[in-house]
Protein backbone atom coordinates (compact mmCIF):
# COMPACT_ATOMS: atom_id res chain seq x y z
CA UNK A 1 0.00 0.00 0.00
CA UNK A 2 0.74 3.34 -0.49
CA UNK A 3 0.42 6.12 1.55
CA UNK A 4 0.16 9.91 1.33
CA UNK A 5 -0.22 13.21 3.11
CA UNK A 6 -0.80 17.04 2.59
CA UNK A 7 -2.27 19.61 4.31
CA UNK A 8 -4.98 21.47 3.64
CA UNK A 9 -6.19 25.03 4.68
CA UNK A 10 -3.37 25.18 6.58
CA UNK A 11 -4.96 23.08 9.52
CA UNK A 12 -6.36 19.64 8.27
CA UNK A 13 -3.79 17.06 7.40
CA UNK A 14 -4.98 14.78 4.25
CA UNK A 15 -3.85 11.11 4.11
CA UNK A 16 -4.50 9.43 0.94
CA UNK A 17 -4.29 5.42 1.27
CA UNK A 18 -4.11 3.54 -2.25
CA UNK A 19 -4.09 -0.41 -2.68
CA UNK A 20 -5.45 -2.95 -0.32
CA UNK A 21 -6.17 -2.51 3.26
CA UNK A 22 -5.60 -6.35 4.06
CA UNK A 23 -2.72 -8.23 6.26
CA UNK A 24 0.04 -6.81 4.69
CA UNK A 25 -1.02 -3.25 3.25
CA UNK A 26 -1.97 -2.64 6.87
CA UNK A 27 2.00 -3.38 8.12
CA UNK A 28 2.85 -0.88 5.17
CA UNK A 29 0.89 2.11 6.46
CA UNK A 30 0.49 1.43 10.02
CA UNK A 31 3.28 3.46 11.66
CA UNK A 32 3.23 6.16 8.80
CA UNK A 33 -0.87 6.51 9.23
CA UNK A 34 -0.47 6.61 13.43
CA UNK A 35 2.76 9.34 12.94
CA UNK A 36 0.70 11.80 11.13
CA UNK A 37 -3.13 10.97 12.22
CA UNK A 38 -2.50 10.42 15.70
CA UNK A 39 0.14 12.49 17.57
CA UNK A 40 -1.37 15.88 17.57
CA UNK A 41 -4.70 17.28 17.98
CA UNK A 42 -6.27 17.93 14.38
CA UNK A 43 -9.07 17.29 11.79
CA UNK A 44 -7.70 14.46 9.82
CA UNK A 45 -8.94 13.15 6.54
CA UNK A 46 -8.38 9.70 5.37
CA UNK A 47 -9.24 9.71 1.36
CA UNK A 48 -10.26 6.02 0.82
CA UNK A 49 -10.42 6.77 -3.17
CA UNK A 50 -7.52 4.30 -3.97
CA UNK A 51 -8.46 1.78 -1.38
CA UNK A 52 -9.88 -1.27 -3.38
CA UNK A 53 -10.01 -3.98 -0.28
CA UNK A 54 -10.19 -3.58 3.18
CA UNK A 55 -10.10 -6.69 5.98
CA UNK A 56 -10.82 -6.56 9.74
CA UNK A 57 -7.09 -5.36 9.84
CA UNK A 58 -7.52 -2.67 8.76
CA UNK A 59 -10.23 -0.93 10.26
CA UNK A 60 -8.60 -1.82 13.47
CA UNK A 61 -5.71 0.86 12.26
CA UNK A 62 -8.66 3.31 11.48
CA UNK A 63 -10.47 2.93 14.83
CA UNK A 64 -7.64 3.01 16.65
CA UNK A 65 -6.22 6.18 15.07
CA UNK A 66 -9.35 7.77 15.30
CA UNK A 67 -9.68 6.64 19.10
CA UNK A 68 -5.96 8.22 19.63
CA UNK A 69 -7.51 11.89 17.50
CA UNK A 70 -10.80 11.88 19.32
CA UNK A 71 -8.97 11.75 22.82
CA UNK A 72 -6.47 14.56 21.58
CA UNK A 73 -9.77 16.64 20.73
CA UNK A 74 -9.68 16.09 16.91
CA UNK A 75 -11.59 14.19 14.66
CA UNK A 76 -10.44 11.46 12.24
CA UNK A 77 -13.27 11.05 9.40
CA UNK A 78 -13.13 9.27 6.14
CA UNK A 79 -14.27 10.08 2.78
CA UNK A 80 -14.64 8.86 -0.94
CA UNK A 81 -15.53 5.09 -0.35
CA UNK A 82 -15.17 2.54 -2.63
CA UNK A 83 -18.92 0.73 -2.91
CA UNK A 84 -17.45 -2.67 -1.33
CA UNK A 85 -15.25 -0.83 1.16
CA UNK A 86 -18.31 1.00 2.38
CA UNK A 87 -20.39 -2.30 2.76
CA UNK A 88 -17.63 -3.72 4.81
CA UNK A 89 -17.59 -0.70 7.04
CA UNK A 90 -20.94 -0.25 7.74
CA UNK A 91 -21.65 -3.92 8.21
CA UNK A 92 -19.03 -3.33 11.25
CA UNK A 93 -20.79 -0.46 12.01
CA UNK A 94 -17.82 1.41 11.97
CA UNK A 95 -19.94 3.84 9.78
CA UNK A 96 -21.36 4.85 13.29
CA UNK A 97 -18.05 5.57 15.15
CA UNK A 98 -16.59 6.92 12.41
CA UNK A 99 -18.22 9.75 10.59
CA UNK A 100 -17.75 9.10 6.63
CA UNK A 101 -18.27 11.58 3.56
CA UNK A 102 -19.25 11.11 0.31
CA UNK A 103 -16.25 14.01 -0.73
CA UNK A 104 -13.77 14.92 0.56
CA UNK A 105 -14.43 18.78 0.02
CA UNK A 106 -17.18 18.57 2.11
CA UNK A 107 -15.26 16.74 4.60
CA UNK A 108 -12.70 19.36 5.24
CA UNK A 109 -15.82 22.22 4.98
CA UNK A 110 -17.46 20.36 8.06
CA UNK A 111 -13.81 19.80 9.58
CA UNK A 112 -13.34 23.65 9.48
CA UNK A 113 -16.87 24.55 11.09
CA UNK A 114 -15.88 22.54 14.14
CA UNK A 115 -12.74 24.92 14.57
CA UNK A 116 -10.45 22.43 13.45
CA UNK B 1 -17.41 -27.83 -11.09
CA UNK B 2 -14.02 -27.21 -9.94
CA UNK B 3 -12.62 -28.43 -6.48
CA UNK B 4 -9.01 -27.48 -5.68
CA UNK B 5 -7.09 -27.29 -2.73
CA UNK B 6 -3.82 -25.61 -1.14
CA UNK B 7 -1.67 -26.31 1.99
CA UNK B 8 -0.71 -23.49 4.54
CA UNK B 9 1.62 -22.91 7.13
CA UNK B 10 0.75 -21.38 10.00
CA UNK B 11 2.83 -18.14 9.01
CA UNK B 12 0.96 -14.88 7.89
CA UNK B 13 3.51 -14.80 5.17
CA UNK B 14 1.26 -17.57 3.84
CA UNK B 15 -1.29 -15.04 2.76
CA UNK B 16 0.47 -13.83 -0.05
CA UNK B 17 0.26 -17.50 -1.81
CA UNK B 18 -3.33 -18.03 -0.49
CA UNK B 19 -4.32 -14.78 -2.05
CA UNK B 20 -1.92 -16.13 -5.83
CA UNK B 21 -3.98 -19.13 -5.45
CA UNK B 22 -7.63 -18.04 -5.25
CA UNK B 23 -6.87 -15.10 -7.50
CA UNK B 24 -5.79 -17.98 -10.25
CA UNK B 25 -8.91 -19.74 -9.23
CA UNK B 26 -11.23 -16.84 -9.93
CA UNK B 27 -9.65 -15.80 -13.00
CA UNK B 28 -10.12 -19.41 -14.33
CA UNK B 29 -13.44 -19.30 -13.33
CA UNK B 30 -14.94 -15.82 -14.66
CA UNK B 31 -15.48 -15.00 -10.70
CA UNK B 32 -16.81 -10.77 -10.48
CA UNK B 33 -14.77 -8.71 -8.90
CA UNK B 34 -17.31 -8.31 -6.11
CA UNK B 35 -17.39 -11.97 -5.13
CA UNK B 36 -13.67 -12.04 -5.56
CA UNK B 37 -13.64 -9.29 -2.60
CA UNK B 38 -15.93 -11.32 -0.34
CA UNK B 39 -13.89 -14.19 -1.14
CA UNK B 40 -11.11 -12.92 0.03
CA UNK B 41 -12.48 -11.27 2.90
CA UNK B 42 -13.82 -14.63 4.70
CA UNK B 43 -10.18 -15.91 3.69
CA UNK B 44 -8.42 -13.39 4.92
CA UNK B 45 -10.50 -13.05 8.29
CA UNK B 46 -10.39 -16.72 8.67
CA UNK B 47 -6.99 -17.93 7.80
CA UNK B 48 -5.83 -14.96 10.45
CA UNK B 49 -7.49 -16.33 13.12
CA UNK B 50 -5.62 -19.57 12.73
CA UNK B 51 -2.15 -17.48 12.47
CA UNK B 52 -3.37 -16.09 15.37
CA UNK B 53 -5.57 -18.26 17.99
CA UNK B 54 -4.74 -21.59 16.90
CA UNK B 55 -1.52 -22.77 17.14
CA UNK B 56 1.41 -21.98 19.77
CA UNK B 57 3.56 -19.92 17.80
CA UNK B 58 7.07 -22.07 17.92
CA UNK B 59 5.45 -25.08 16.13
CA UNK B 60 4.90 -25.53 12.31
CA UNK B 61 1.95 -26.82 11.43
CA UNK B 62 0.33 -26.92 7.74
CA UNK B 63 -3.85 -26.22 7.46
CA UNK B 64 -5.55 -26.61 4.32
CA UNK B 65 -8.09 -25.01 2.34
CA UNK B 66 -10.45 -25.51 -0.09
CA UNK B 67 -12.66 -23.79 -2.73
CA UNK B 68 -15.19 -25.91 -4.31
CA UNK B 69 -16.58 -23.79 -6.96
CA UNK B 70 -20.45 -25.13 -8.62
CA UNK B 71 -23.05 -22.84 -10.92
CA UNK B 72 -24.15 -21.55 -8.27
CA UNK B 73 -21.73 -21.35 -4.85
CA UNK B 74 -18.50 -20.77 -3.62
CA UNK B 75 -17.96 -22.99 -0.87
CA UNK B 76 -14.83 -22.85 0.93
CA UNK B 77 -13.32 -24.96 3.62
CA UNK B 78 -10.29 -24.70 5.96
CA UNK B 79 -9.16 -27.96 8.19
CA UNK B 80 -6.61 -27.01 10.85
CA UNK B 81 -5.95 -29.03 13.51
CA UNK B 82 -5.63 -26.12 16.35
CA UNK B 83 -6.90 -25.61 19.59
CA UNK B 84 -10.95 -26.70 18.95
CA UNK B 85 -12.90 -23.27 18.27
CA UNK B 86 -16.25 -23.19 16.90
CA UNK B 87 -16.56 -19.62 15.81
CA UNK B 88 -20.48 -20.04 15.59
CA UNK B 89 -20.73 -20.27 19.50
CA UNK B 90 -18.87 -16.67 19.49
CA UNK B 91 -20.99 -13.85 20.66
CA UNK B 92 -21.96 -11.20 18.25
CA UNK B 93 -20.18 -8.18 18.85
CA UNK B 94 -22.17 -5.18 20.79
CA UNK B 95 -22.29 -2.07 18.40
CA UNK B 96 -20.61 1.34 20.41
CA UNK B 97 -21.80 4.32 20.30
CA UNK B 98 -19.16 6.36 20.02
CA UNK B 99 -15.20 6.19 18.77
CA UNK B 100 -14.44 6.59 22.86
CA UNK B 101 -16.13 3.29 23.70
CA UNK B 102 -15.28 1.61 20.64
CA UNK B 103 -13.81 -1.82 20.86
CA UNK B 104 -10.35 -2.80 18.83
CA UNK B 105 -11.04 -6.07 17.04
CA UNK B 106 -13.18 -8.57 17.35
CA UNK B 107 -14.97 -8.31 13.57
CA UNK B 108 -13.66 -10.79 11.91
CA UNK B 109 -16.20 -13.55 12.30
CA UNK B 110 -19.36 -11.11 12.20
CA UNK B 111 -17.89 -10.08 8.61
CA UNK B 112 -17.47 -14.05 7.74
CA UNK B 113 -21.73 -14.86 8.87
CA UNK B 114 -22.42 -11.34 7.01
CA UNK B 115 -21.05 -12.42 3.84
CA UNK B 116 -21.66 -15.70 3.45
CA UNK B 117 -24.83 -17.61 3.23
CA UNK B 118 -24.19 -20.06 5.17
CA UNK B 119 -21.34 -21.13 7.40
CA UNK B 120 -21.19 -24.50 9.40
CA UNK B 121 -18.48 -25.59 11.65
CA UNK B 122 -17.49 -29.26 13.02
CA UNK B 123 -14.54 -30.99 14.50
CA UNK B 124 -13.59 -33.85 13.45
CA UNK B 125 -10.26 -36.37 14.25
CA UNK B 126 -8.89 -33.64 15.66
CA UNK B 127 -9.54 -30.98 13.13
CA UNK B 128 -11.17 -27.92 13.04
CA UNK B 129 -13.83 -27.49 9.91
CA UNK B 130 -14.62 -24.21 9.01
CA UNK B 131 -17.53 -24.01 5.67
CA UNK B 132 -18.02 -20.85 4.35
CA UNK B 133 -20.31 -20.63 1.21
CA UNK B 134 -21.30 -17.74 -1.13
CA UNK B 135 -22.98 -17.00 -3.69
CA UNK B 136 -21.34 -17.09 -7.09
CA UNK C 1 6.95 -15.36 20.36
CA UNK C 2 4.68 -17.68 22.94
CA UNK C 3 1.51 -16.38 24.32
CA UNK C 4 -0.42 -18.47 27.15
CA UNK C 5 -3.11 -17.45 29.45
CA UNK C 6 -4.96 -18.35 32.77
CA UNK C 7 -7.04 -17.29 34.99
CA UNK C 8 -6.65 -16.89 38.23
CA UNK C 9 -8.59 -16.79 41.24
CA UNK C 10 -11.09 -16.79 39.39
CA UNK C 11 -11.03 -13.14 37.97
CA UNK C 12 -7.50 -12.21 37.16
CA UNK C 13 -6.18 -13.02 33.55
CA UNK C 14 -2.27 -14.11 33.53
CA UNK C 15 -1.28 -13.67 30.36
CA UNK C 16 2.45 -14.51 30.27
CA UNK C 17 4.72 -13.97 27.49
CA UNK C 18 7.70 -15.60 25.94
CA UNK C 19 10.70 -14.69 23.79
CA UNK C 20 11.72 -11.74 21.83
CA UNK C 21 9.04 -8.53 21.33
CA UNK C 22 10.60 -7.39 18.58
CA UNK C 23 8.77 -6.62 15.06
CA UNK C 24 7.97 -10.19 14.17
CA UNK C 25 7.46 -11.12 18.02
CA UNK C 26 5.07 -8.09 18.54
CA UNK C 27 2.91 -10.02 15.17
CA UNK C 28 2.49 -13.13 16.53
CA UNK C 29 0.99 -12.30 19.53
CA UNK C 30 -0.82 -9.11 18.78
CA UNK C 31 -4.07 -10.55 18.30
CA UNK C 32 -3.91 -12.84 20.89
CA UNK C 33 -2.93 -10.53 23.56
CA UNK C 34 -5.62 -8.12 22.35
CA UNK C 35 -8.25 -10.83 22.64
CA UNK C 36 -7.24 -11.77 25.64
CA UNK C 37 -6.66 -8.42 27.48
CA UNK C 38 -8.47 -5.55 26.32
CA UNK C 39 -11.79 -7.25 25.31
CA UNK C 40 -13.64 -7.24 28.26
CA UNK C 41 -12.93 -5.47 31.97
CA UNK C 42 -10.83 -7.69 34.21
CA UNK C 43 -7.49 -7.10 35.91
CA UNK C 44 -4.48 -8.36 33.54
CA UNK C 45 -1.50 -9.12 34.47
CA UNK C 46 1.51 -9.72 32.18
CA UNK C 47 3.86 -11.63 33.35
CA UNK C 48 6.93 -10.50 31.02
CA UNK C 49 9.68 -12.82 32.35
CA UNK C 50 10.17 -14.90 29.93
CA UNK C 51 10.21 -11.92 27.79
CA UNK C 52 14.08 -11.71 26.66
CA UNK C 53 13.75 -8.39 24.38
CA UNK C 54 11.93 -6.03 23.78
CA UNK C 55 11.57 -2.58 20.98
CA UNK C 56 9.03 0.21 20.50
CA UNK C 57 6.72 -1.74 18.54
CA UNK C 58 6.42 -4.12 21.41
CA UNK C 59 5.43 -0.99 23.78
CA UNK C 60 3.64 0.03 21.47
CA UNK C 61 1.15 -3.63 22.24
CA UNK C 62 1.34 -2.69 25.44
CA UNK C 63 0.22 0.33 26.00
CA UNK C 64 -2.63 0.25 23.45
CA UNK C 65 -3.83 -2.47 25.50
CA UNK C 66 -3.42 -1.03 29.26
CA UNK C 67 -5.22 1.70 27.27
CA UNK C 68 -8.11 -0.27 26.18
CA UNK C 69 -8.50 -2.13 29.59
CA UNK C 70 -8.12 1.47 31.40
CA UNK C 71 -10.84 2.24 29.53
CA UNK C 72 -12.98 -0.21 30.59
CA UNK C 73 -12.54 -0.14 34.15
CA UNK C 74 -10.13 -2.76 34.30
CA UNK C 75 -6.46 -2.32 34.85
CA UNK C 76 -3.00 -3.93 32.93
CA UNK C 77 0.11 -4.70 34.55
CA UNK C 78 3.28 -6.38 34.24
CA UNK C 79 5.25 -7.75 36.42
CA UNK C 80 9.07 -9.74 36.36
CA UNK C 81 10.59 -8.01 34.44
CA UNK C 82 13.94 -8.84 33.12
CA UNK C 83 16.51 -6.15 34.02
CA UNK C 84 17.17 -5.07 30.89
CA UNK C 85 13.44 -5.30 29.26
CA UNK C 86 13.16 -2.93 32.49
CA UNK C 87 15.34 -0.58 31.88
CA UNK C 88 13.93 0.21 28.32
CA UNK C 89 10.58 0.66 30.03
CA UNK C 90 11.82 2.89 32.40
CA UNK C 91 13.86 5.30 29.69
CA UNK C 92 10.99 5.33 27.87
CA UNK C 93 8.40 6.45 30.73
CA UNK C 94 5.99 3.65 30.30
CA UNK C 95 6.56 2.76 33.97
CA UNK C 96 5.07 5.82 35.57
CA UNK C 97 1.63 4.93 32.87
CA UNK C 98 1.63 1.30 33.58
CA UNK C 99 2.50 -0.07 36.70
CA UNK C 100 5.43 -2.99 37.01
CA UNK C 101 5.75 -5.39 39.91
CA UNK C 102 8.72 -7.46 41.14
CA UNK C 103 6.74 -10.26 41.37
CA UNK C 104 3.25 -11.85 40.16
CA UNK C 105 1.92 -12.41 43.53
CA UNK C 106 1.80 -8.87 44.79
CA UNK C 107 0.54 -7.89 41.45
CA UNK C 108 -2.69 -10.49 41.76
CA UNK C 109 -3.38 -9.04 45.81
CA UNK C 110 -2.97 -5.68 44.29
CA UNK C 111 -5.49 -5.92 41.68
CA UNK C 112 -7.73 -8.01 43.92
CA UNK C 113 -7.14 -5.18 46.80
CA UNK C 114 -8.87 -2.75 44.12
CA UNK C 115 -12.03 -5.13 43.37
CA UNK C 116 -11.05 -6.34 40.09
CA UNK D 1 39.06 -4.01 14.72
CA UNK D 2 36.18 -5.45 12.38
CA UNK D 3 34.05 -3.55 10.21
CA UNK D 4 31.42 -5.02 8.06
CA UNK D 5 28.58 -4.25 6.09
CA UNK D 6 24.87 -5.55 4.71
CA UNK D 7 23.03 -4.72 1.87
CA UNK D 8 18.76 -4.82 2.82
CA UNK D 9 15.53 -3.91 1.22
CA UNK D 10 13.32 -1.82 2.20
CA UNK D 11 10.73 -5.02 4.08
CA UNK D 12 10.14 -5.45 7.52
CA UNK D 13 10.69 -9.45 6.48
CA UNK D 14 14.35 -8.17 6.25
CA UNK D 15 15.01 -7.84 9.86
CA UNK D 16 15.25 -11.34 9.91
CA UNK D 17 18.58 -11.21 7.92
CA UNK D 18 19.31 -8.35 9.72
CA UNK D 19 19.43 -9.87 13.22
CA UNK D 20 21.32 -12.86 11.95
CA UNK D 21 23.98 -10.62 10.98
CA UNK D 22 24.63 -8.75 13.77
CA UNK D 23 24.26 -11.73 15.93
CA UNK D 24 26.96 -13.41 14.38
CA UNK D 25 28.98 -10.63 14.44
CA UNK D 26 28.76 -10.15 18.08
CA UNK D 27 29.45 -14.05 17.99
CA UNK D 28 32.66 -13.58 16.32
CA UNK D 29 33.70 -10.33 18.77
CA UNK D 30 32.56 -11.46 21.85
CA UNK D 31 30.22 -9.02 22.76
CA UNK D 32 28.49 -8.77 26.00
CA UNK D 33 25.07 -9.87 26.25
CA UNK D 34 24.01 -6.38 27.56
CA UNK D 35 25.37 -4.66 24.47
CA UNK D 36 24.12 -7.19 22.11
CA UNK D 37 20.33 -6.03 23.13
CA UNK D 38 21.33 -2.62 22.69
CA UNK D 39 22.92 -2.85 19.13
CA UNK D 40 19.50 -4.96 18.10
CA UNK D 41 17.42 -2.24 19.94
CA UNK D 42 19.13 0.66 18.39
CA UNK D 43 18.97 -0.87 14.77
CA UNK D 44 15.37 -2.23 14.91
CA UNK D 45 14.31 1.48 15.89
CA UNK D 46 16.01 3.09 13.23
CA UNK D 47 15.44 0.21 10.63
CA UNK D 48 11.72 -0.04 11.51
CA UNK D 49 11.59 3.98 10.73
CA UNK D 50 13.24 3.37 7.08
CA UNK D 51 10.85 0.54 6.54
CA UNK D 52 7.86 2.91 7.94
CA UNK D 53 8.69 6.54 6.70
CA UNK D 54 11.76 6.59 4.29
CA UNK D 55 9.69 5.34 0.81
CA UNK D 56 7.04 4.93 -1.05
CA UNK D 57 6.18 1.06 -0.63
CA UNK D 58 5.93 0.08 -3.97
CA UNK D 59 9.62 0.99 -4.49
CA UNK D 60 12.13 -1.43 -4.10
CA UNK D 61 15.35 0.35 -2.50
CA UNK D 62 17.95 -1.24 -1.32
CA UNK D 63 20.07 0.56 1.75
CA UNK D 64 23.16 -0.05 3.84
CA UNK D 65 23.56 -0.80 7.77
CA UNK D 66 27.50 -0.63 8.52
CA UNK D 67 29.17 -2.42 11.71
CA UNK D 68 32.51 -0.91 12.80
CA UNK D 69 33.83 -2.43 16.08
CA UNK D 70 36.74 -1.02 17.81
CA UNK D 71 38.15 -2.11 20.98
CA UNK D 72 36.11 0.30 22.95
CA UNK D 73 33.43 1.10 20.67
CA UNK D 74 30.17 -0.08 18.39
CA UNK D 75 29.75 2.27 16.04
CA UNK D 76 26.81 1.59 13.34
CA UNK D 77 25.91 3.52 10.02
CA UNK D 78 22.82 3.34 8.25
CA UNK D 79 22.63 4.88 4.96
CA UNK D 80 19.59 4.99 2.59
CA UNK D 81 18.56 7.16 0.12
CA UNK D 82 15.27 7.87 0.83
CA UNK D 83 13.34 11.40 1.47
CA UNK D 84 15.54 13.46 3.90
CA UNK D 85 14.97 13.00 7.40
CA UNK D 86 17.26 14.35 10.62
CA UNK D 87 16.11 12.37 13.89
CA UNK D 88 18.18 14.63 15.91
CA UNK D 89 15.63 17.73 15.14
CA UNK D 90 12.78 15.61 16.13
CA UNK D 91 11.32 16.95 19.48
CA UNK D 92 11.28 14.66 22.54
CA UNK D 93 8.37 12.69 23.49
CA UNK D 94 6.37 14.17 26.25
CA UNK D 95 6.24 12.16 29.28
CA UNK D 96 2.17 11.22 29.91
CA UNK D 97 1.04 11.30 33.41
CA UNK D 98 -1.59 8.48 32.82
CA UNK D 99 -2.40 6.16 30.49
CA UNK D 100 -5.27 7.82 29.46
CA UNK D 101 -3.25 10.29 28.46
CA UNK D 102 -0.33 8.19 26.73
CA UNK D 103 0.83 9.07 22.88
CA UNK D 104 1.17 5.38 21.19
CA UNK D 105 5.02 5.18 19.54
CA UNK D 106 7.03 7.84 19.05
CA UNK D 107 9.40 6.05 21.16
CA UNK D 108 12.41 4.49 18.87
CA UNK D 109 14.67 8.05 18.50
CA UNK D 110 14.27 8.55 22.19
CA UNK D 111 15.72 4.82 23.05
CA UNK D 112 18.29 5.51 20.11
CA UNK D 113 19.43 8.92 21.91
CA UNK D 114 19.50 7.03 25.07
CA UNK D 115 21.17 4.12 24.48
CA UNK D 116 23.85 5.49 23.01
CA UNK D 117 27.03 7.59 23.41
CA UNK D 118 26.36 9.41 20.54
CA UNK D 119 24.18 9.88 17.80
CA UNK D 120 25.29 11.75 14.29
CA UNK D 121 23.50 12.39 11.09
CA UNK D 122 24.38 14.14 7.93
CA UNK D 123 23.24 14.59 4.55
CA UNK D 124 25.53 13.45 1.33
CA UNK D 125 24.83 12.68 -1.81
CA UNK D 126 20.56 12.15 -1.48
CA UNK D 127 21.38 9.76 1.05
CA UNK D 128 20.67 9.83 4.87
CA UNK D 129 23.29 8.99 7.00
CA UNK D 130 22.41 8.10 10.77
CA UNK D 131 26.08 7.00 13.13
CA UNK D 132 25.04 5.46 16.50
CA UNK D 133 28.35 4.72 18.55
CA UNK D 134 27.89 2.63 21.36
CA UNK D 135 29.97 1.40 24.71
CA UNK D 136 31.33 -2.19 23.06
N1 LIG E 1 -9.14 -20.31 15.23
C1 LIG E 1 -9.38 -19.80 16.46
N2 LIG E 1 -8.96 -20.48 17.56
C2 LIG E 1 -9.17 -19.99 18.80
N3 LIG E 1 -9.81 -18.82 19.05
C3 LIG E 1 -10.24 -18.09 18.02
C4 LIG E 1 -10.07 -18.55 16.67
N4 LIG E 1 -10.62 -17.62 15.86
C5 LIG E 1 -11.12 -16.65 16.65
N5 LIG E 1 -10.90 -16.92 17.95
C6 LIG E 1 -11.35 -16.09 19.10
O1 LIG E 1 -12.51 -15.37 18.71
C7 LIG E 1 -12.31 -13.97 18.87
C8 LIG E 1 -13.05 -13.19 17.79
O2 LIG E 1 -12.47 -13.40 16.52
P1 LIG E 1 -12.73 -12.37 15.34
O3 LIG E 1 -14.20 -12.10 15.27
O4 LIG E 1 -12.09 -12.90 14.12
O5 LIG E 1 -12.06 -11.02 15.79
P2 LIG E 1 -10.53 -10.66 16.21
O6 LIG E 1 -9.64 -11.74 15.67
O7 LIG E 1 -10.28 -9.34 15.58
O8 LIG E 1 -10.53 -10.60 17.72
C9 LIG E 1 -10.81 -13.79 18.83
O9 LIG E 1 -10.42 -12.61 19.51
C10 LIG E 1 -10.32 -15.06 19.52
O10 LIG E 1 -10.38 -14.91 20.92
N1 LIG F 1 13.55 7.63 8.34
C1 LIG F 1 12.54 8.51 8.56
N2 LIG F 1 12.05 9.26 7.54
C2 LIG F 1 11.05 10.13 7.74
N3 LIG F 1 10.44 10.33 8.94
C3 LIG F 1 10.87 9.61 10.00
C4 LIG F 1 11.94 8.67 9.86
N4 LIG F 1 12.16 8.12 11.08
C5 LIG F 1 11.26 8.67 11.92
N5 LIG F 1 10.49 9.59 11.28
C6 LIG F 1 9.43 10.43 11.91
O1 LIG F 1 9.77 10.62 13.28
C7 LIG F 1 8.71 10.15 14.13
C8 LIG F 1 9.26 9.58 15.42
O2 LIG F 1 9.96 8.37 15.17
P1 LIG F 1 10.22 7.35 16.36
O3 LIG F 1 10.76 8.11 17.54
O4 LIG F 1 11.05 6.25 15.84
O5 LIG F 1 8.78 6.82 16.80
P2 LIG F 1 7.61 6.08 15.95
O6 LIG F 1 8.24 5.50 14.73
O7 LIG F 1 7.10 5.06 16.90
O8 LIG F 1 6.60 7.16 15.66
C9 LIG F 1 7.95 9.16 13.28
O9 LIG F 1 6.61 9.03 13.72
C10 LIG F 1 8.07 9.75 11.88
O10 LIG F 1 7.09 10.75 11.70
Amino acid sequence: MEIASETLQDTITKVALTGRLDLQGNQDIEMKLTSLAATQKAGVLIDMSGVEFLASIGMRTLISNAKAQANRGGELVLCNLQPLVKDVLSTSGVDSIIRIFEDCDSAVADLKGKGL
Amino acid sequence: MSVEQIELLNKPEELIRLKEWHNKICDDNNISDKTRFFIELVLEEAVTNVFSYAFEKSEDHNFLVKLNLTETDVSITIQDDGIAFNPLQQQEPVQANSIEDAKIGGMGIHLIKNYTKLVDYFRKEGTNNLVMVLER
